[in-house]
């Protein structure tokens, strides 16, 4: 991705300046400064976001969609507004292609029990690679189970990137989806999804893109990509929990039936027939996270402020630090080395079990994941149990990455 | 202006008599185009009918049960449409939204400046519009259903 | 319920007190106070749960179950002491029973999907009442549709109480579940929900509660009502948008299948085979709305600190007052007049629209609800389109609702 | 206690030593109970092997792929239970339990008390449970599948 070199990542002061703006980084942990390294867990919040939601409720509260008064109508508009905001920020066509969830995982499982109930009949092809976090895995087992599909798998090389050319056999007129990953939250694997839909869409399956990972990595563009559906989780994104975005092409949605039944998602309601109400909000039943979705629009606007392409270029910048500094280690083992890598690294040390690093890591306030991070299929491939996990957002740096390293020191210290 | 004002510009003399009498209220026998409009907020519901010949629109009922402003809008479209071009018409329609949806120039559209008003009351432009939706319904897709919700 | 008759409401100073805990409360409107009688729809927070929110992503935050780092630990502690609390709140005798959705719809999509899908067959009955919401009907609907059961609907009566003996006469072996609402939305009954429960289970049926408007109105207590599925929202509890409960008999649960896949739900993923993790995490997909729920704890000992038969006896004389003073008007309606009412009073004027009418009364400042209050089903029954409602909170005043009568004045000054 | 020391109180010589040198680890030909146990969170796994005669364990094995805490607590536990009744082996666990979520008296436990440091940090408890939770099931459902879910 050619274009991003171009960019510059942060001066110091820039990084400052956007340190200063997350609560949560001025946090001491057993006495240290946190080095906040889980990000593909969850992000931090800025405090526009923490704000946004907490002044909501103070001034703005009602339900949507419901009322006339004026409370009501303000927070219709702020929730419709923060709507536009997650088009524009996809780069989707209508609003009507835009559905709020709780999060990646509802919005994954809305498509497969929705579209998959009216579309997979039994023999049809289910394609998932074998990257995927189980949120994109358990929900099509279900409905493969319910409907006779039947899931395939597209595996990876030595490097963690998905097999070149494997896609090709898999692909026939059986397979009516292709779920997958854009950037792999185990390997940091950016998957060239562009052209994976283009090749998708040409053998007549459709595409389901699980952003959970890229949407506070890397620009999107639906018009760009052409994806059928697209998922991605707010809280990753440094705005609220309880929030997701499903994107769905509008001409796939319409024909998509309804998904959960309630409030707001009908035309008219007889106990002999029910009509359904038009899109997005036929998706939408029972009273949505309005205060989350409207500080959602917060944490956007803090991301388009900054520019995903300078996020990219710093988050580039600190991974490669971290692979390099890592893979200085002789004991240590970093899990894949994909072509384009994206802002997460895993690892394993020799001497301890990855629970055991992170244990000490804790110690001295660096916080990493380690375990399976829900990617037991991947795990299973490389024939580990798991491995510890930094993962970078807007407003680490490079001194939080040699903290880690210097962890390890401790690592050896107790298990060698 | 005040929100008092802002009220009484709503509920002007000409809605408030329109809902009271609406004109063109009633049923249709030589109806060759119809379609129910929904507003799925409140319930309210439009059933439009209308005689398009040589594509003016010759005659027009509406039975409609709603609040003040749905059923003066609906009333004083159907003044307003009777013997208009179905082109005309859906002139008409879009100059009608745009008065509502933005800042625009009314004075072409006569007696229906009258729910420019509605724009103050966001909730409430769904029922001014209730009735032109219904009507695009019944010259494009005759015999459709229709909600308001894509204004919301 | 005469033990409710013994409590005292609040005195002046104690209302005034509970007003201050509620920031919106001091909002201007139209030049005039805020009375909000829109709490059907939803409450307002009080500041604890708004500042608990807030500092939880100021100080807490991170992804709860997964990770060993401290704020991972802190995280989930917070979120497992909240589930403590709602279990304490329903007395239900094991977290295990207690499942955080997004609201009170998904809760009753959940029970209809997955209970549903496994143990309704063709031919079977759903029993429903005349009061439902649209969030306890189209969810029964859906699986109608899919499973081939059938819907039943217990009627009323001309106060708007479930007819006497009408369940006797819809119960039968072919009913398998009797989905009821503990106090309706439209009329403010409250249902004999003990006395239902135990008539449905003699006659082998299950019971789901819909408890959206009586969690914040009325005591409740799992083993008393001896219900199977219990369901409620946070956002009508004084609690945050985006946060469900779902109860539901831990011997039940037990047997039912998974709802959405995804991280967290699951003790082991393979393409081939995946198994299920213990209760009540199977039917927690994803991240949850950690915050949120965090949040929603506040809310819960907000109104377990006043109590509950507090609010109730509270509520019950603000509507006590409402009715009569809605009946003094020669030309308004209150719509039913229910044995047992709580909070919600519903009625009509002559000579207005409820549209019209609750923006009149949005002109003075008062928020009431007009429509049809996703009760189709019932306007349909009662020969209406809908109604103005006006719903009360543990901090409405007696002034707010001469205020409103005080506004149907300005209503026929424009409407007579 | 500083943070410093009650990671070293996790991390005690002797859980370092059956970590790394797991006592009774392998497979156990004769075995008449069998339990895998998981712990969800982090993949880790145990299947656990034990031969009861006349309400005896008189063997006990075990394969765990897990971290140090997980290792050290099953190596710890099979020289614990061996040769214990099934109803020593069942107190035993209960007192272990006691030990990790509430203060408790561990002079009866012996050298299982070296996990005490656990409770201090909650995320981990689970590792020290898992072995038990089998065992409680290998005694109770022989051929099942558990997890430490419960114990969040
Ligand atoms: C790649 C990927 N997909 C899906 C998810 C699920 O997101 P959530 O738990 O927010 O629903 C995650 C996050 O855990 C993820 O990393
Ligand atoms: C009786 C009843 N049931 C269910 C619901 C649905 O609740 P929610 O929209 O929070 O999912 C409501 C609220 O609108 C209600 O009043």
């Amino acid at each position: 991705m050619p274009h991003r070199s171009l960019v510059a990542p942060f001066s110091d002061t820039e990084l400052e300046a956007i340190r200063a703006d997350f609560p949560a980084l001025g946090l001491k942990v057993r006495g240290q400064n946190l080095a906040y390294l889980d990000n593909a867990a969850t992000t931090q919040k800025p405090a526009a976001v923490i704000e946004a939601e907490a002044a909501f409720y103070r001034t703005q509260n009602a339900n949507v969609h419901r009322g006339v008064h004026y409370l009501s109508q303000i927070a219709t508009e702020l929730f419709e507004d923060a709507r536009e905001t997650v088009r524009r920020f996809l780069n989707a066509k209508s609003r009507r292609e835009i559905v709020f969830t709780k999060g990646c995982t509802e919005s994954i499982n809305l498509v497969a029990h929705s579209w998959g109930a009216k579309f997979l009949k039994p023999g049809d092809e289910i394609v998932l690679s074998q990257l995927e976090h189980h949120s994109n895995i358990v929900p099509w087992q279900l409905i493969a189970e319910r409907t006779g599909a039947v899931l395939r798998v597209w595996d990876i090389d030595e490097n963690c990137d998905l097999m070149q050319g494997g896609l090709d056999e898999l692909l026939s007129e059986r397979t009516k989806i292709v779920a997958l990953t854009h950037i792999a939250n185990g390997t940091g694997t950016i998957n060239p999804i562009k052209q994976v839909i283009a090749q998708c869409h040409a053998a007549g399956a459709k595409v389901l893109i699980d952003g959970a990972q890229a949407a506070a990595r890397t620009p999107l563009d639906m018009q760009l990509i052409d994806a059928d559906f697209y998922a991605l989780s707010a809280h990753k994104l440094y705005g609220p929990t309880g929030v997701g975005v499903l994107y769905v092409r509008e001409s796939v949605l319409e024909q998509m039936p309804p998904y959960q039944g309630g409030g707001d998602m009908i035309r008219t309601v007889s106990f002999d027939r029910t009509t359904y109400n038009d899109l997005p909000y036929r998706f939408e039943a029972g009273t949505p996270n309005v205060a989350g979705v409207v500080a959602f629009r917060q944490a956007i606007e803090y991301v388009q402020r900054i520019g995903l392409d300078r996020i990219f270029a710093h988050e580039k910048e600190l991974t490669d630090f971290a692979v390099q500094s890592l893979n200085a280690e002789p004991d240590v083992k970093t899990i894949g080395n994909p072509k384009n890598r994206a802002g997460i690294v895993a690892f394993l040390i020799e001497c301890a079990h990855p629970h055991d690093v992170a244990t000490i890591l804790d110690s001295i306030g660096v916080a990493v994941r380690s375990g399976h991070h829900c990617n037991m299929p991947l795990m299973k491939r490389l024939g580990i149990n798991g491995t510890t996990r930094a993962s970078f957002g807007v407003y680490n740096t490079k001194t939080e990455v040699e903290r880690l390293i210097e962890g390890l020191k401790k690592v050896r210290e107790i298990f060698q | 202006m005040t929100f008092e004002g802002e009220l009484s510009d709503l509920y002007q003399q000409v809605i408030l008599d329109h809902s009271k009498h609406p004109r063109n209220a009633g049923s249709l026998d030589s109806a060759n185009r119809r379609a129910v409009g929904h507003n799925p907020l409140c319930g309210d519901q439009i059933v439009l009918m209308l005689e398009v010949k040589d594509g003016v629109i010759a005659d027009v009922k509406f039975q409609s049960s709603g609040c003040a402003i749905s059923v003066a809008s609906a009333s004083l479209m159907s003044e307003a449409i009777k013997g208009k071009t179905v082109q005309e018409a859906e002139l008409m329609f879009r100059k009608f939204h745009e008065m509502l949806t933005g800042a625009c120039d009314t004075s072409s559209l006569g007696k229906l400046s009258a729910l420019s008003g509605t724009r103050e009351f966001p909730m409430r432009v769904k029922c001014a519009t209730l009735a032109w939706h219904t009507l695009e319904a019944a010259l494009n897709n005759p015999n459709q259903t229709v909600t308001t919700e894509s204004d919301a």
